[in-house]
């Protein structure tokens, strides 16, 4: 237990400038009422066109409160090195999992645009919740991809530290997640903490119960939680007109009382600009938030899925046309901030990632049975030593 | 009408489609059951044979698929609902403990709740974290709901009838890595003998899988073919073991367990799930009490350590081995 | 098991018209977008004042889409009667727990209105699905009251027979009943029956996960199902605004595609007008729809609460001059449809009511303690009788 | 510092009243945990003492309120929750089984979980349905959580603190028949003994709460008490029973309970859950199964029958009663 301090009732939290209540002020500003504000445009924020051109202001659809800049060419340019290199790791990995050499893998092939904008949109001190499907997301904001393999090769349940890298755990029940990022965004609130968290999930995860009630809990509390959900039009085999008859899952936010916006997922400066925004509102006091990024799973659900039993490919093959990477590819080449030179160096350093992956993978760690019963409780229980002893006896006696 | 080589996911399969056949009070629900078939094929082709109405995909939500499935009950259906994974069913559990176990009760029988759980359950698939658990314990402990779990195809195909047909609330566990598992079985003739009531019941007979003499091993599920491996070990050092297979746990066949307890004197139970307050602790704790002085030595458990469900790395670690049941039954004291 | 039929993949369900869509009507005729369509109207509707006035149409705010026409006299008076013999059974309830003759009572004094009306708006044929503090909308609906007050007494979990009023169990685990209700409306669409459900809510209930997978397999399905919450401000002695921050409950059903209202949850008239719009909707299949009511419970949750500790006595004060009761009544006299006689009579009726409630629960039923093992399963197991030849044991023993 | 009268509920009160003045990372939240101070009062004060940010209503979400609670544990908080009534946990069971119980070992070790659970639980006192589930048995099923259910005012208020202090995650039953019982206890003294580290640990440790020859009953929680009048009665009859108070469920102290029973000879478990599978199991089971040789008899067991809890007008007939612990003493075989 650590120092006591005196207890005065008084809160670290009650002593920040009151935060800025957002429907208030966009009802000031732009006359509308708190229920406008909260809903999403009336349709998804795009900035770049699929074939990479900018989508001229005119028809960004620009209603009032629903304006987003273009990030600049610097940024989106760290953004598309992570980009190149997350769809790298994606195949990879999936490579991996086909020889045998990891347990399963769930791809972002085509939805690494999601991934880096949630990664880069952060702060070092801001908390990223992720999925299964989201280690790509990891990975961009600076894990070692080797630490997160680790669960998928199958040595054991998590590989990273989650308070070092202020990211989570990778997590598989769904949405029960969102319920910890929004108690680490209490947390850190009570503590008059400035930080921002993000948390993660699909759409057909939007239908669990934990969803409504982190969203919820959220805004009771006014935490600064933006919640990403990245439609990919499926979970697992069930379409999304299975999931929902909303206009939009956006549309969920304001029976929260919470702002919300809808983003195409595969138009990486688009997601930088919503949820760069989202970021900076949230950490002014503005949050929670809700954005869902229309985006599309181009493999199956994992690799032990057939996705051939629930969608044509011609659906599959539409959505190689809109393609993030290809996208921002050209837009950056017709920038001029996207040379040759430049391609090569970001092809290979997605080259060598892959290839420290591979090697690493090549070789099993030793693992020590007696882990199993290390990490259950602090200190093992009288129970769990006796099970440790008898399991160090069946080893040992394999062994003779 | 033949025999033929049938797997344990076919004979579900199979079972699943003749009672929907039988009545059109079966429905089929849950996630991924449809279209795709489940991602363990179980459902496949029931859409397609008796239409999405009867066979469909819901959200993706499991306390929404028990209580809906509990509203459907309420309402004359039998619903069959399935839970895509051992610890994705964890969500639902206050439909399932306090309304699918207690609507009968509740109403003085005026309402019955004849729906199945499905739950794929229990490791040695090289399965990732949630989806190995051994999850039978909390359903047992639970009163109003009956918990079978089958060992060999035919009692997958016979018990997942039976559970639909039961009046009460039947939580159904298909040991995962069973599914693959193969036998030489008749479908067509146990379907004629099922449906012409010449089958004897499962539910609340356990069976004797394997006679035997020296000791008995009491288990059910994903265990019963790791005793009878052990059984046929120790057979051939020259010690004649019996292993009881529940298959029914609620109901729980004292007869038959204390039958053959009392005739070897000796007794170790087999569970994957962690040992503690378990079906198997409630196994063990029944058998010394009604067995007590035939027994020559405690009755003893082999059991998954009381950990949390380790990753594919170290499970062959965790899940009671051949060896460890027979380290059990050399440790029953036979000097005595 | 039921006599086999053969199976043909064809459902009755689809033999039917298919069902309207109401936001695609309501866009037809008043050119509104269906996010439109689904939002409540800008305020609650009302067609009673406080003080039985009848709200002038042109302050009724009559949006397109949400004009509610004044109920006929008659209705109105039925309706009247059970509001007042509502109160009176409320009223006797909490007298007979304060003598110790019934363990626990949840009076729905204020709540009338509500009450009356959810139970008024459905056929025979339909169901309704009551909480625990929804004994006096069971009772409107049919249910004996003796047979209610089994459960507040303690003899048994449940007293009525559910499918035989159409009356689900009054639930306590809070809004696990919405998923049963809208269990209830599946298989009746399956079964082609042309059924509405109407399922209950409180406001706190709404923040259960239940209550948004409820909301959602309603809209996926697209069945007849209308909830209805009952917002009385609060959830114990928590209050709406540590609830939710959402402009209404009614916005949450815009997040599942779905239609919804506010209403005065005191004015039975509009009550009457808001849920029979309703349950019609749900019967032509434009459902399913929320509704939520904007109310107040006078006393505290239950006997057992203390709601001094929680809420100012001028809040409670300011509502008793918006009373359903007589507001109803001061309209009704004002049409001439309630003299002195017909008030005697209602009274009289009431009074009836609560006197064969007092002598009902004067005595205690004789109880059979076998009645324990039962109903568990529909043979008792082994188990269960030996366990029950343990307890007859022991009885006959201790009676020796 | 003085002796006074003091109820369980209050020792629990000042339990929590002392670990937020000792830490400001105990939080406290709920439903109805503020302003009214919990349904039982349990939190009584505790906002207008520590503010509105340590002691809170949160929305009436039970797996909400775990599952921030995992966060804000995560996030170097020690969340204490509290669910209103033992079924109303049930909505969290997933949070409580797939994390808190799972988050440390999962992160091999990374994350902590200090947070604990406050369930008030079990009968006696005329709730009705939902109000009275003694549902200790499927947490301590759960390998990663602990579980506590104090017997005593004293223990209520050490083991609280002991709960609050624990790096690991505690389901601490609170028995909501006690809650109105009293002793003479000076809290003061046990808070500056409890700080200064003077008092023995009850986690993992049971206690002799009566000392006995003949036979040993064991218990915890609302059942202790019951225990304790019938060795009382027993003694009148000249009749010597030990009974052994665990206190600490989880982690269990073998060796208490296997000193006692291999002492006495005799044991029987007495619990007011339904058996089945149960604590009651695991503990006749681990008895027989360390102390099989000392046995004169098999291990009993009192517990609640295998059905829902009934409701008010029946509950007598269910909970454990001095009387069904007499009749389980005679049939300890005496003769043997
Ligand atoms: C509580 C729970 N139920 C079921 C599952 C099994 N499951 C894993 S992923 C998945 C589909 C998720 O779909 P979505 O949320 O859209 O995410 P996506 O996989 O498309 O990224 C399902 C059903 C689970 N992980 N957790
Ligand atoms: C799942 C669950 N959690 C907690 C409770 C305890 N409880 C009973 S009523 C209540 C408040 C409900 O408030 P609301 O939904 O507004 O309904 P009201 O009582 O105001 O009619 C609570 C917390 C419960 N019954 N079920
Ligand atoms: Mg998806
Ligand atoms: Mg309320």
């Amino acid at each position: 237990m650590s120092e006591p301090t005196p207890a005065d009732g008084e809160s670290a939290a009650q002593e920040h400038t009151p935060p800025v209540n957002p429907a208030v002020e966009a009802s000031k500003n732009f006359g509308i009422t708190p229920e406008q504000y909260m809903l999403p445009a009336s349709s998804e924020i795009r900035l770049l066109n699929p074939d990479g051109s900018a989508v001229p202001e005119s028809e960004q659809g620009q209603e009032p409160g629903h304006e987003y800049p273009m990030p600049d060419t610097d940024r989106l340019l760290t953004a598309y090195e992570k980009l190149v290199v997350g769809r790298r790791i994606n195949d990879q990995n999936m490579a991996l999992v086909r020889q045998g050499r990891m347990a399963v893998y769930p791809s972002s092939h085509g939805q690494e645009a999601c991934q880096v904008a949630a990664a880069l949109c952060l702060e070092d001190d801001d908390w990223l919740f992720p999925t299964y499907r989201d280690s790509v997301a990891v990975m961009s904001r600076g894990v070692d991809p080797l630490e997160v393999m680790s669960t998928y090769r199958g040595d054991w349940h998590g590989g990273y530290d989650p308070r070092q890298y202020k990211v989570s755990i990778q997590a598989t029940p769904l949405t029960t997640q969102l319920l910890h990022a929004v108690g680490v965004a209490h947390a850190a609130k009570l503590r008059g903490e400035n930080t921002v968290t993000l948390a993660m999930c699909g759409d057909g995860a939007t239908s669990e119960g934990d969803f409504h009630e982190a969203l919820n809990f959220a805004a009771v509390f006014q935490l600064p939680v933006l919640f990403l959900v990245q439609n990919n039009g499926y979970a697992i085999s069930v379409p999304l007109s299975s999931q929902t008859r909303a206009p939009s899952l956006a549309h969920k936010g304001v029976g929260y009382g919470m702002a919300s916006e809808r983003v195409d997922g595969n138009d990486l400066a688009a997601l930088l600009s919503v949820l760069g925004r989202g970021v900076e509102l949230c950490r002014q006091g503005g949050g929670p938030l809700l954005v869902e990024a229309m985006t599309y799973r181009m493999q199956a659900h994992t690799n032990a899925d057939d996705d051939t039993r629930y969608r044509e490919r011609d659906e599959v093959s539409e959505w190689v046309a809109k393609d993030p990477i290809t996208r921002m590819q050209r837009y950056l080449s017709d920038q001029g901030a996207l040379d040759d030179a430049a391609s090569e160096r970001i092809s290979e350093h997605a080259e060598a990632m892959a290839k420290r992956l591979r090697e690493a993978m090549a070789s099993k760690p030793e693992l020590d049975p007696q882990d199993l019963f290390r990490f259950v409780y602090h200190e093992p229980t009288t129970q769990l030593r006796e099970q440790a002893a008898q399991l160090a006896d069946d080893l040992s006696r394999e062994e003779a | 009408m033949s025999v033929s080589k049938v797997s344990f996911a076919k004979a579900l399969n199979t079972a699943l489609a003749d009672a929907m056949e039988a009545s059109r009070e079966v429905v089929v629900f849950g996630e991924d059951v449809g279209t795709l078939g489940g991602v363990f094929r179980i459902t496949d082709g029931l859409t397609a044979r008796f239409g999405r109405e009867r066979c469909f995909d819901t959200p993706l939500a499991e306390s929404g698929i028990i209580g809906t499935a509990v509203g459907m009950a309420m309402n004359g259906m039998r619903p069959v609902a399935e839970m895509q994974f051992d610890a994705f069913a964890y969500p639902a559990f206050e439909q399932v403990a306090s309304h699918v176990a207690k609507m009968h009760n509740r109403t003085r029988g005026k309402l019955s709740m004849p729906l199945v759980i499905r739950i794929p359950y229990g490791g040695g698939v090289g399965g990732v974290e949630h989806h190995c658990d051994s999850s039978e314990s909390y359903y047992a402990h639970t009163p109003g709901l009956k918990v079978f779990t089958p060992a060999s195809v035919t009692d997958a195909y016979v018990m997942l009838r039976e559970a639909i047909d039961s009046p009460d609330p039947v939580v159904f566990f298909e040991p995962k890595r069973l599914y693959w598992s193969t036998a030489q079985v008749d479908l067509d003739e146990l379907r004629s003998q099922y449906e012409n009531g010449t089958l004897p019941r499962r539910e609340g007979r356990a069976v004797v899988a394997r006679e035997g003499s020296d000791a008995t091993l009491i288990s059910y599920g994903p265990s019963v073919p790791v005793c009878l491996a052990a059984a046929e070990e120790a057979a051939r050092d020259g010690m004649s073991v019996e292993v009881v297979d529940l298959g029914s746990v609620v109901p729980y066949d004292d007869e038959t367990v204390a039958a053959s307890v009392r005739k070897t004197g000796r007794a170790v139970v087999v569970a994957e799930a962690q040992g503690f307050a378990s079906v198997a602790s409630e196994i063990a704790a029944r058998t010394q009490e009604r067995c007590f002085h035939s027994l020559a030595a405690p009755v003893l458990r082999v059991t998954g350590f009381d950990i949390p469900y380790p990753s594919p790395s170290f499970e062959h670690h965790h899940i009671p081995s051949s060896e460890r049941i027979l380290d059990a039954l050399d440790d029953l004291q036979w000097e005595d």
